[in-house]
């Protein structure tokens, strides 16, 4: 039977000798790049370990914000600008997609710092794609090159208390005024609210229109950056506030909770003006298209952490008289380690090669399952590889562990209804 | 399972008596952090209600003043406890160091120890695990070198469980250089107190409030213990430990595990998964939540026939590693069930504390707080007293005769 | 936190409309061919599609040789020459590498049928391979043009009962004659020994150098072609015997034991004649180097099988009122199973790029282990999905499935060891 | 576990019993096949010395001629025998149709089918399943239409285990099209051998030879049934067959898993890895093999347990479904852990019958040969009497008054 013995044992002991050679490969699996892609990935790779590693564990530990030396790098490598178009100053090609390059910068960043860094492209991305979809030439021309600066921060914010699952229940109202709108309602989970100087909000400008989605449009809401935990901001008469939800990982953009008391947004700031409105949805939607296969690239830089600093603590630690790293079961944790973030990484390769095309919807969703999912089975082998001391917080594994089941609770609160849509168009597609 | 009607009577009897011994006051306050933390001052109030009703030390024989339940009182008694949500007992004096005094202590210790540990007069705390010696207890570092009158005791322990409370620890050290590893250990009780013992803090990945850590780090620093303190023989500390890990395992989970599953059902009627459905319309949650209802089932049927064997005054020692495995995978399945039930309002991060006025802001739904939290601090569970693969081991060797 | 409302709920929804667009893709997930590979794909689908599954139960449930329609198709496509160079006659670029190609044939003639069709590109490769690192000028110009056109078929033997896991103790002895070597001993799991006119055999040549295999030698063995379960054929005075093992799946080539008694092989028929001595295992390590890659492959052939089988056992059958296919935990089950195929399909592809640029021999065994190791869930539940009926042999899924696990338990066995091999391997590179 | 000195008197008794009564030359004979098949004349000569000693029928009250074992002698007895790997008594009669007649059949009725079970005079077979059906009883179709004097009956059994051996057929028909599913069902006994009635084997992924194959199909082609074999009342067959599938779930599993578990154990000591390493000393087999240990442990407690619930006259029922869920799944992970350590030798296929002169012709080692024929015919055990998902929601509906 193809000779199990050889096809094994042989290539077994080869695979030693071969081991030996690929000494400083980096334990970084298919990974075939242009030049181009490699210059790109090596300047975040290098970014993620000279800039954002030596300050992750602090950020996290003391729940603090992202620093300036991390903001304003990013800024000069122009990773703002990654989802904005060349024509508006950012990186992107004018006339196609460049999906393999975020998730590259993504997951490198990722491997510095899930919340802060790997997830700071996310917010520009979304904003950016609803303007080109929606927004009027000049919104565009105003905001996409400030975006892609970085100057100001956005936030993005569709989430509101008690709304469920039931997108068309979105129940932050717009009412009209001479010269604009004025908002009244609560939204949460709107990440990077404080420091953000421009927040993009869905809020129901119609409340009767049906179907229900139908009556939502998209405005830009302006404000001051501040690194404060709690902010009131006032337009014309109304107010804004926001409060900081501490959480217990992914920390570094902070989380806020927001209310809009009569709060003024002129009309020059709802998304396509009057050819917008009502048109909200759609606008978010297009947003968030890229979300799934970025996802699928923070939990992959996320796992090569866990990797990494499992493969060091292994290498240095004694038990019993022997290297951690020398015990065969050890080994073993460490190929299976190896063999998902492999499998993650060339699926969510070819899944931007689909995307790219305009294809390639199904596979984000189940790349960015797999990978959320395998993301939280990997960090938490490292942490185990650690024994007793992964579980304190001085430690870097215990945070990627952590952040790691918080990507999984945020991305996958939602995994049984997503799996079963899936299973339905797969097997709708067969 | 069904209650005699005496049972019965002893179950009202509880009921009653936890209405005053743990009143409305006290499950306010606990109610005001996610976490359900108390303060050390609720600890020790409550266990000198047990102790003045004779009910602290369930396990301990009569003339020291054990509860003397039954296995089914004893039972009834952490079912009953379990519902109001009052704690265990803190194992550390009670069911830890005082088996051991029992049975390797002088008449002097027992005197000395024995009545203060049942009535909750000192807080002890637990001294094995070293950096670096992690669940393999025979490489210890921390020496306690003899000194004539007294031994001069230098090194670190940690995992140490709330010493910040400690009045007194109870410490694996290293007597000897010389001999084989695990005879070079004796078992020694410390006063905290002492110059040269300090108390640092160690934050787990499930982050508590300052003052409010599970586990610690304790520094010993040419730090002068009588050598009255010394428990048995020198050299044979491992004998006194290996006992004490037989009685660490010894805890009837199952009471416990009923209490979060009945929590997570009644999370399964509000929460919804993504089609609006609640979730205990949801077959897929269900076949979950039920079959680990089934898995507890188990553990309750085999924590019942141990008990009924230790009532026959049966030694259980390694029979109960068995209970230790399974019940910390069934804590760390069910956690990870109230984590997915509750969804994105798991994530808040609670960070209060159990001193007045330091009240708790929830953000999502009440029973979805500090759940996470639960959820990261269970993972560990599985490395107290040996990893579960050590548990095995000790099972293999000493249940099954392998090894 | 990037909405998790949004980002899951909305995009679930979203899902369900595109899943009806893809009604048609035949479930096969990112899958990137230019239009030479996707001829190549097309062609071999469909001989899998119309010759392959229509026979593979009876090949199964009668435990049979594969019948000749397969094999003279499959000689007409040119199947037996796809890793032998052009100029010799096969279909492989004279100059370069194409593991692609070789892994989509295998893969969509797993899908076929595992026994049948899937495994019968590895023995030409393996003996191909040996030729090309090994073979004299005068060798490969004789074999390779006849291997290619599958005349005659070959087979491959190595592993010998009682070796153990030591290579270093093949113990088949050649001895130096007149003219020619004399071989005496036995081989174990020889598969299509039987039908195959020339059997490669690693034989020992030297008893007494060190290490023990550089004492080796390969040799081809020529003997009549034979649909039988036993056979002894004569040479020179001695002879070679054979007879079938029967085993349990993974039926069609018929696996061999094999003894040799005085067996005449000619000096011609020394692989690299006399250079050749004592370098049979170097010769064997090379013939094998695509293997584990082919095996992915053959996995991922299987595991299609198995989904497409229960999708449609699901959308046909009723229990409670209901079509399988409309239970969510069928759906959920579909998406898991599509997410593990998609999953290992891009891994294998792109570590089929890295090997053809000399690289990606690690993740060749990473893909193996996790493609078998899938393959065999990915069955399993296929099987569940069918309920009691899966068990029955008359259905494809039973079969399916104990194909795989086959597949597993003889590309597995050494597992474990292969695990801490490559998890060293991985230590090392990091 | 420790048996008191008169269970060690009982345990020599069965001891000595079992080398006349399983002698030997049938073990030879057992031995020849990889797969241990025996042939029907074994099954019956077995069965009959039993029942000429007493122990045929265990769970049988002793007006019947049952055993009357205590549950420990009833554990010994299973202990002893599959040790020497004698066969359990085919279910079907003794345990399954048996204790339903018992309970629902007439004296004439009792009279007429209990003696000849007890003493395997006939070989009984089960008629739940349908194909359409599954593990699904309530939507059964095969119909037993009331002719006055007689039911005639049409419809297709599958699933049916050993069928090819039967002298008779215990069914559940549909009486009526009517009522509410459940309620038009009726449990029938039905001669094997009345015209109409043809067993077609199903061949599963084990491959077992030509007539000795574990399931069957069986048509029914207007088969005349009289009357007076209807068990119960017309449309309570429903309630017979629930009766009966909680008594087939009441088996012990644990002494079977134990000598399994013995057997690769033993196999470890031979196998090796590849290091060269056998693999009692590989740590990795080595913790899988004391993990399942340690679950079959916790199964022996439970069972035992529930033994004893049985011995003191409780209806256990339900509760028998938490053995069977653990038990397949127990059962499945030893037959994986045998096939992973016989690597490909497992793969071999023996197509041996318990005939004469049918010798099977080993490949590889002895204790590898049929494991892999053993591992698949194990994968089907969790949808016997219905699936573990169904045997989860009894479970929760029965023992925890759920759903």
């Amino acid at each position: 039977m193809d000779d199990p013995f050889v096809a094994s044992q042989l290539a077994a002991d080869e695979l030693t000798a071969l081991g030996r050679d690929l000494v400083g490969a980096s334990g970084t699996l298919p990974y075939r790049l242009d030049d181009e892609k490699r210059l790109m990935r090596d300047t975040f790779r290098r970014f993620a370990d000279e800039v954002v590693r030596p300050r992750a564990a602090a950020i996290h530990r003391t729940d603090s914000m992202i620093p300036d030396e991390i903001i304003e790098g990013l800024r000069r490598l122009g990773c703002f600008g990654l989802s904005i178009p060349e024509r508006f100053g950012g990186l992107k090609p004018d006339h196609s997609e460049d999906s393999l390059g975020m998730i590259l910068a993504t997951e490198e960043l990722s491997r510095g710092s899930l919340g802060a860094a790997g997830s700071l492209i996310t917010r520009p991305e979304i904003v950016a794609r609803a303007l080109l979809e929606g927004g009027t030439a000049a919104q565009q021309a105003r905001w996409l090159p400030a975006l892609a600066a970085g100057d100001p921060f956005c936030a993005v914010s569709v989430t509101e208390p008690g709304t469920g699952s039931d997108v068309a229940a979105v129940s932050l109202r717009a009412k009209r005024v001479d010269g604009g709108w004025r908002l009244n309602g609560g939204k949460t989970w709107c990440t990077f609210a404080g420091k953000a100087g421009v927040i993009l909000v869905l809020a129901r400008t119609d409340p009767d229109v049906r179907p229900l989605h139908k009556g939502l449009s998209l405005f830009l809401v302006e404000k001051p950056s501040t690194d404060a935990d709690e902010f009131v901001h006032h337009s014309n008469g109304g107010t804004v506030t926001g409060r900081a939800i501490a959480t217990i990982g992914y920390r570094g953009m902070h989380s806020f909770e927001m209310f809009y008391d009569e709060f003024f947004v002129p009309d020059t700031h709802l998304v396509g003006e009057q050819e917008g409105e009502g048109r909200g949805f759609y606008f978010t939607m297009r947003g968030f298209s890229g979300g799934r296969l970025q996802t699928a690239a923070r939990a992959c830089g996320l796992m090569q952490a866990a990797f990494d600093s499992a493969v060091a603590y292994a290498q240095n630690r004694t038990v019993f008289d022997r290297k951690v790293a020398d015990y065969p079961l050890t080994q073993a944790k460490f190929a299976r380690m190896g063999m998902y973030i492999a499998a993650c990484r060339c699926f969510s390769h070819a899944v931007a090669q689909e995307m790219d095309k305009g294809a390639g919807q199904i596979e984000a969703s189940l790349v960015k399952l797999l990978a959320c999912h395998l993301a939280e089975w990997v960090s938490r082998e490292a942490m185990q590889i650690h024994g007793g001391i992964g579980y304190a917080e001085e430690t870097d594994v215990s945070r990627l562990y952590v952040d790691a089941r918080v990507l999984s609770i945020f991305e996958g609160a939602e995994e049984t209804l997503a799996l079963r849509v899936i299973g339905k168009a797969l097997l709708e597609s067969n | 399972m069904s209650f005699s009607e005496a049972d019965r009577t002893f179950q009202q009897e509880v009921r009653a008596w936890l209405a005053n011994a743990w009143p409305e006051e006290v499950r306010r306050r606990q109610a005001r952090s996610a976490q359900g933390r108390l303060s050390k001052e609720d600890h020790v109030r409550w266990q000198k209600a047990l102790a003045a009703k004779g009910w602290a030390a369930v396990d301990w024989p009569a003339e020291h003043g054990g509860a003397a339940f039954t296995p089914t009182q004893n039972y009834i008694f952490d079912l009953e406890r379990a519902r109001v949500g009052a704690p265990a007992v803190m194992p550390f004096g009670m069911t830890m160091v005082a088996p051991v005094i029992m049975k390797f202590g002088t008449d002097e210790q027992k005197r000395r120890f024995l009545p203060d540990i049942l009535n909750t007069n000192v807080w002890w705390c637990q001294g094995y695990s070293e950096p670096g010696s992690g669940s393999d207890l025979a490489s210890l570092r921390t020496k306690a070198e003899d000194k004539g009158d007294h031994f001069l005791v230098n090194g670190v322990k940690t995992w140490t469980t709330l010493a910040q409370y400690a009045d007194w620890i109870f410490c694996l050290v290293r007597t000897s250089q010389e001999v084989k590893q695990q005879m070079g250990i004796s078992f020694l009780l410390i006063d905290m107190h002492t110059p040269g013992v300090t108390v640092n803090p160690i934050v787990t990945l499930d982050q508590p409030p300052v003052g409010h850590q599970e586990i610690n780090m304790v520094y010993f620093e040419n730090v002068i213990v009588p050598k009255e303190n010394l428990i048995g023989e020198v050299g044979k500390g491992w004998t006194c430990a290996k006992y004490l890990l037989e009685f660490e395992r010894g805890n009837a989970y199952s009471p416990t595990l009923k209490g979060v599953l009945a929590q997570i059902r009644a999370m399964g009627a509000i929460e919804k998964n993504g089609y609006g459905e609640t979730l205990d319309a949801d077959a897929a949650f269900k076949a979950r939540v039920d079959d680990i209802e089934v898995q507890v089932l188990a553990m309750e049927f085999t924590e019942l026939r141990i008990l009924g064997a230790l009532a026959a005054g049966q030694n259980v020692g390694p029979e109960s590693s068995l209970l230790k495995t399974r019940g910390t995978e069934l804590q760390q399945a069910i956690t990870e069930l109230a984590l997915e039930a509750s969804g994105y309002y798991a994530g808040p991060f609670d960070a209060s504390t159990p001193a007045d006025g330091d009240d708790f802001q929830p953000i999502g739904p009440q029973h979805a707080n500090g759940v996470a939290q639960d959820y990261f601090n269970t993972r560990k569970v599985s490395i107290y007293a040996g990893s579960n693969e050590i548990q095995r081991n000790i099972m293999s060797k000493l249940v099954l005769g392998l090894g």
